[in-house]
């Protein structure tokens, strides 16, 4: 049992990948990457705008290829142990009708030195960015568009 | 008549709405690849011309670049340029 | 009155500096940079750790010259808001008995895009490591010693 | 006798263990710097001794490295190094 504990210690804690339909509950998602032995946690929060560009953004609706995202959170999540050394992350975003000023995305990293967790924690909105497939409407008072990534147009450039 | 392999299609975002529907089957000749299926989408659905240099594919959960042979049972989404966040 | 909101946005949020005996409330510092202008609110935790070089440690206390501690943090602010375009910073310290996996230090910074705020936390944190005045005397089974942090000697030999 | 300057002087972390103590006044001679103050005191308090090239000082809340004369009434605080976050 003892042994079992090390491992799991070494290991690092299980990445915690959420796609939520309500409001992001962050505590949740600190206390799941907290440990003993951590000494840092690095967060970042997307929060909604309410102006692009000068236009007045009214409300903002966000939709998902579910199984797909989480798929890709867990091959960032994989990425990113690979570069640091982290003990937890947890990523939860938030789908469907979000408000101006409230969370979109969050994202938590724990590690024991807070450096790696700081440099994971900008990896993982960068590359969520890019590869996540999440889609964003901006609606204002005189029309919507659907946004576009310049992280993932770039990615795909490279690619085509 | 000729083998036909069935893919289901997923739509979303501006290609959803631009159809009008998030999800299909679609037929195509055996040997098809995900750029013959593309291919047949935006002939069926002439809404999609406007955005076919920037839709991205996923077959099976994961992008695909290079034209890939689909199989019977094959999930393919249709992925217009992200931005969650 | 417009004109009085405006200018206010311009400048952005007053800074809100902490210094707290007891466990700090993230929610409502987050909840002090967010705005429905910012896109991104970035922030850094800092947990206190069971381990240090394989000593298990029991017990942390912490403390502080206070007023001389908010006046570095300000000037820190003042530094960051001149490098990155931020809204919003809130940094708050604990002091006392903090207990292992607890905050001790909790930042969050605010801004309209996200590597302002990324880049500008990991500055603050770095700095306030580096000047604020701030003690921690970790406590072992077998003794006790006073925690000194590598960025304050390295600017100290820099300075004298 | 001559003018004597008073200072507050503050001590704290290990250089308050060692004084024993974390606050009382100290009178300099006219014209004395922050280094005659740190000087006098390890004076009075040879415990100090051990941890004398670490320390660092702040006249009225700024850190000053060069020597500065006090006034009276400043408020001299000696810092160990440094361990927050």
């Amino acid at each position: 049992m003892e042994r079992e504990a090390v491992k799991k210690m070494k290991e690092g804690k299980d990445d915690v990948l959420d796609i939520v339909d309500t409001t992001i509950d962050m505590g949740k998602y600190v206390d799941a990457v907290r440990d003993p032995g951590a000494g840092a946690i690095s967060t970042f929060i997307g929060t909604t705008r309410d102006t692009f560009q000068n236009k007045e953004v009214i409300e903002l609706q966000y939709e998902a290829y579910k199984p797909m995202a989480i798929l890709e959170l867990k091959k960032i999540c994989t990425l990113a142990r690979s570069k640091w050394s982290l003990i937890g992350i947890a990523v939860a975003h938030r789908l469907g009708t979000v408000p101006i000023g409230e969370e979109s995305v969050f994202i938590a990293v724990s590690s024991v030195h807070r450096k790696d967790s700081l440099d994971a924690c900008q990896f993982i909105i960068d590359e969520l960015k890019a590869r996540v497939p999440i889609w964003k409407k901006e609606v204002y008072s005189n029309g919507e568009v659907w946004k576009e990534n310049a992280e993932f147009l770039q990615r795909a450039q490279v690619r085509s | 008549e000729e083998n036909k392999v069935k893919v289901k299609v997923l739509l979303f975002a501006r290609a959803r709405e631009l159809v009008g529907g998030s999800e299909f089957d679609l037929a195509v000749k055996e040997g098809a690849t995900t750029a013959d299926c593309v291919a047949e989408l935006t002939t069926r659905f002439a809404a999609l011309e406007v955005m076919r240099d920037s839709i991205v594919v996923a077959l099976n959960f994961d992008y695909v670049t290079d034209p890939v042979k689909v199989k019977d049972g094959d999930e393919l989404a249709i992925i217009p340029p992200i931005s969650g966040g």
